[in-house]
């Protein structure tokens, strides 16, 4: 059942996060974008390879790195820019920013876990009212540190949710390694609760796909829990200039991890470079029209006061 | 008789049968133990599949049935004792209460969680609590409570069946064992109801209820109270009236938030004085919001105003400690006797 | 390391309990105690098994069914009906009652599973001032559903705090079998922050002792958490008339799972007449003088009013 | 120059120094980062061992830090957004505030737990609250919020070194790049300081500031305000004065709960006319205790009361529609204009 996967599409899905988050970090010292944002550079893979194998009806549940997510899922870039920029014409008008969207069955949150229980009620009500759908729910290494992420998946296990818990683990949540914060090893948090797990270390779109559509198609087929714990490297900063991590060691996971360079090798130069222009223009494009796009209206503030 | 115990069971049992999208998820709420108080039994024999027993997860379950509300179902919460609501905190204020208008009005979150609160029963410092004033002023978040006047059945089954918006429902343990009474049934008051509208909604569901003592001068203050301390309230108001002919007004109002106030202000109007009776400790209760807007509206129109609450103490265990420290009728007279 | 146990004290204990509790039922109608109860009728081995391997300076950490573990610890019976009766002699002058108590190095709380990261801050703090104490928290089956054990489990376990995590599975939580609450296996919940674990499946305090022995000595050794659980058998209600199980069944774990049967069986009769002679006494006066004492004044409350 | 930042690092270096059971939890507090907000900078490397970096888990490591508080450490939690103190109420309401009462006076909490609070920085919904309201009024916690003007890093060394009860110390953002000011140096104001006596406890630690207007007519409204809001508040006393000869004193707490309000029933018996301004949404704010205590004491003399405060929605991300949602020096100028 996991859909037979178009490399181009892949790989211009790849391209176009990429180019969203570059053109995002470049232009926040201009100062169009409100508050702050938090880049899927590097990770790219992840989200283009498990959205790939969702059904149109499935749901879903991002956190505060949420743009590739919602990039992958299908959503517009340039709503996106204009959410990021605080125009009405965003995702959400402009009240919720980079961490708080929703279009669709995609829903975003900033609070690190509380997203959770959210994605494991949507599969639960899907399966109750039969829908077929299921939910996929992203989250980081880090919010494995919160506890509302075990009450889910202990019920998420007893009721058979139809969910996909998908751990993008980076080994670094904002600045601190992995190592200070994750006791034991990740899978067995999931076997613990009766949750079957696929680990894998790649950052290759053709390893994710595969591996996600075989959970979800297990999901479906017969509604339960399970989890695919990625292995992953964050390239940029946290959020704009916090990377804290020895350089070095960065420029070595651009090296060896970068989704782009990994897939991008199975296509001929010219297929690259023709996506690589159809994407940089969307992306222009997009970012040129959020900019012209216009600010909701204070007045529709409840209880707003007129100046 | 209807006690409200029986009234909200069988407005559950109502709603089950009304609307097959809803759904109760909570902690013991299975046959026959039916929940901790009682107020689910027979619900998961009448509707299996759709009482959800849960793990002890508060806050979990709080954010699962949030997920359930986002998608199309309308599913209860019991949180087995209202001490616990602390625990659901960042489900309510950063999460549930924020989807609709953070998301741009593009959602509903039609979710009801009901929790039963309140002290005088010895279970001590983490079983007594009224803690539903830390959300009060949650934009977003609707707070009901039932008193034994009027229609607790139907506060609950509007707000399960026809509210798109997250409720929180306050049942004050001492009421359950109060038979239902019917407003205009009432010995010595006389009743009115009214409905504030609520900016931008139109009309409200929850109504406030003002008791005037029948055939009784213009009172002399009004008294403001909720739940179980409408009941002390209206015994208080007997008092004040036969023993020391201090007459009052009690306005009583299920909805405590948003705050809607204006039953309050045509009695206060009236009377000139304001006295608010809550469980709940003393400091940044519900009461401040009824004194604070009350000023606002009425300035030195305002003659006196007093609020009745907790000791500002963990509830105690010990009986005789507990009785002292939460309201009672005698603290009511007394501090409305200092008012005139 | 582990204390050569006196068999006759560890029984003079398990019936301590044993009628302490019998008494809180059976008085509990004639109005004489405030609020409820939760009693410990069927698993007195575990506290006094685990309790009996603790070093002076150990910390206990409780939960509501905490008058078993309140009274191997040492407390006094007295001062525990005198808590339960709202006296001013109680454990916590009448404050607390049944589930908050608090004397010595023993902490209860009623909130389930909040007690977990506070014991796991107690055992950090002893290992941070170099005092040597470890500490024990006790917890229910059923408490497994909240989220902050797993926080405390991931941090106890990253900063090795010396801490023993004791699980009392009694197969039920209030009236919610455990099957409809815990997935998966309770020890791996535990490996699986890098915890490990025994697990017995006893009621008898020459098993349990010297399991919990071995652990509180590994972690007295060389500070680091250890995991304890216990399967084990709930006698009673679970606070005072609200036992929906079968009979049947409960009459069956009265009959092979009784803690004072298996280790009595051990003891010659005259031993055990004496013991049951002395402690019933001493339950009885206990009960008695607790009866006389005075209550608390009302008036010392902040902010009481004369009336 | 010192800025509020500068001021609290300083404090926490100094507590560290100064008793080594002081130590820190938080998220992201080890150097070269510091925190989020660089207010435990330069703690690691000066401190290693006593700086504990946690995993994201805000509940347990503010469980944690209790029971080391428990048992004789002083520890300091740092919560990296207010906006997430949500997440740890139940540990403040059920455990940390109950523990001293409820084990009969047995035990101390020294525990300090901060957090930088409020918006205008365009960080959306789930980043910008001013949520200290919903602590406000449990009893056995005490809440600080130091503004710019004295001594806010005293404040917090104290609340770290001297308390023995638990505090939620909020540390508005926009404060930590303010100036420092010494209330006798500020142009245009003059200061006095006082501190309110607390029921059974002596005096407070922490001071309240009252400013008025050097050389004009005795003040027609009493402002009050804290933390961040003190100097917008600060700001439109100058306008009110030079634009529209409305003369306000401005009376700033440090300490929120427990409410001790004297300074401003001092002023207000002066001005008659009280105005609260807060960055927390409007119902059931700070706010509401500071009128209800007013009009309980001062009765019809409590001519006007107004409170001005964020608009009761989510926090928006887009800068023009947060402007809006916040108080600004606009609004509490445009109140005041129509107070008198
Ligand atoms: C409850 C909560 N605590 C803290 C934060 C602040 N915060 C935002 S992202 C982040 C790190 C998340 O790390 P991880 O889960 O590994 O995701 P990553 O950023 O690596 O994608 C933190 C601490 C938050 N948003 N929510
Ligand atoms: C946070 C919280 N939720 C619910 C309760 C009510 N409650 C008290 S005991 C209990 C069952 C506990 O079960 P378990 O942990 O297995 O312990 P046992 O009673 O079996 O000893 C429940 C639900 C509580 N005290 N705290
Ligand atoms: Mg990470
Ligand atoms: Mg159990």
């Amino acid at each position: 059942m996991s859909p037979v996967p178009d490399p181009l599409e892949l790989y211009r899905q790849i391209l176009r996060i990429r180019r969203f988050e570059e053109t995002v970090l470049n232009k926040f010292s201009s100062g169009v974008f409100f508050g702050t944002t938090h880049t899927y550079l590097g990770q790219e893979a992840n989200a283009v390879g498990v959205l790939s194998c969702a059904r149109p009806d499935d749901i879903v549940v991002s956190n505060h790195r949420c743009h590739g997510h919602f990039l992958a899922y299908g959503g517009e870039p340039r709503a996106l820019f204009a959410e990021l920029m605080g125009r009405e014409t965003g995702v959400c008008g402009g009240r919720g920013g980079s961490q708080h969207l929703h279009w669709r069955n995609f829903y975003s949150n900033g609070v690190q876990g509380g997203t959770v229980p959210l994605a494991t009620g949507m599969a639960l009500a899907e399966k109750l009212r039969g829908s077929g759908a299921a939910a996929i729910v992203f989250l980081g290494d880090g919010t494995l540190g919160e506890g509302i992420v075990y009450e889910s998946l202990n019920i998420a296990s007893l009721w058979r949710a139809p969910i996909l818990f998908v751990v993008e683990n980076n080994r670094i949540a904002q600045t601190t390694p992995s190592e200070l914060a994750v006791a034991g090893a990740i899978a067995t948090r999931f076997e613990a609760f009766g949750i079957s797990c696929i680990e894998l270390d790649s950052s290759d779109v053709l390893e994710i796909l595969p591996a996600a559509g075989r959970l979800l198609d297990e999901i479906h087929a017969e509604p339960s829990p399970r989890a695919l714990v990625l292995h992953t490297a964050r390239f940029g900063p946290h959020s704009k200039g916090d990377d804290t991590r020895d350089s070095i060691d960065v420029e070595r996971l651009r090296r060896t991890r970068d989704p782009l360079v990994i897939h991008g090798a199975r296509l001929p130069e010219e297929q690259r470079k023709a996506i690589e222009a159809e994407v940089v223009e969307q992306i222009t494009l997009a970012f040129r029209l959020a900019l012209g796009d216009p600010a909701p209206d204070p007045q529709s503030l409840p209880g707003a006061t007129t100046p | 008789m209807t006690t409200v115990l029986d009234a909200l069971n069988q407005a559950l049992h109502a709603a089950f049968q009304a609307d097959e999208t809803v759904f109760l998820l909570g902690e013991d709420v299975l046959d026959p133990y039916g929940g901790a108080f009682k107020v689910t039994r027979g619900l998961s024999t009448a509707y299996p599949g759709r009482v959800l027993p849960a793990p002890i997860s508060e806050a979990g379950i709080t954010g699962i049935a949030a997920g359930m509300a986002l998608r199309g179902l309308r599913p209860v919460v019991e949180i087995m004792f209202g001490d616990f609501i602390t625990l659901i905190a960042d489900q309510l204020v950063n999460h549930i209460a924020k989807f609709r208008w953070m998301y741009n009005d593009q959602v509903r979150v039609p979710l009801v969680i009901r929790t039963p609160m309140g002290g005088r029963r010895g279970y001590g410092p983490t079983h007594s609590q009224t803690l539903e004033k830390i959300y009060l002023g949650v934009p977003g978040l609707r707070v009901l409570a039932p008193s034994s006047i009027g229609d607790p059945g139907g506060l609950l089954s509007r707000a399960i069946l026809e509210d798109d918006n997250p409720v929180l429902f306050i049942e004050n343990k001492l009421l359950y064992l109060l038979p239902v009474q019917h407003p205009a049934g009432m010995e010595e008051f006389e009743a009115t109801e009214s409905k504030a509208e609520l900016l931008g909604e139109g009309d409200s569901y929850a109504p406030t209820f003002t008791l005037a003592l029948g055939g009784a001068p213009p009172a002399a203050i009004t008294l403001v109270a909720y739940g179980y301390m409408a009941e002390l309230a209206r015994q208080a108001a007997l008092r004040l009236a036969y023993e020391f002919e201090i007459f009052t007004e009690l306005v009583i109002p299920t909805q405590l938030a948003p705050f809607e106030i204006e039953a309050v202000l045509a009695s206060t109007r009236r009377s000139g004085r304001l006295l608010t009776i809550e469980e709940g400790t003393f400091s940044l209760g519900w009461g401040a919001e009824i004194l604070a807007r009350s000023v606002e509206a009425l300035g030195s129109g305002l003659r006196a105003a007093r609020r009745v609450a907790a000791l500002e103490v963990p509830v105690p265990a010990s009986g005789i400690l507990e009785l002292q420290a939460l309201p009672s009728v005698e603290h009511i007279v007394q501090t409305a006797k200092k008012m005139v």
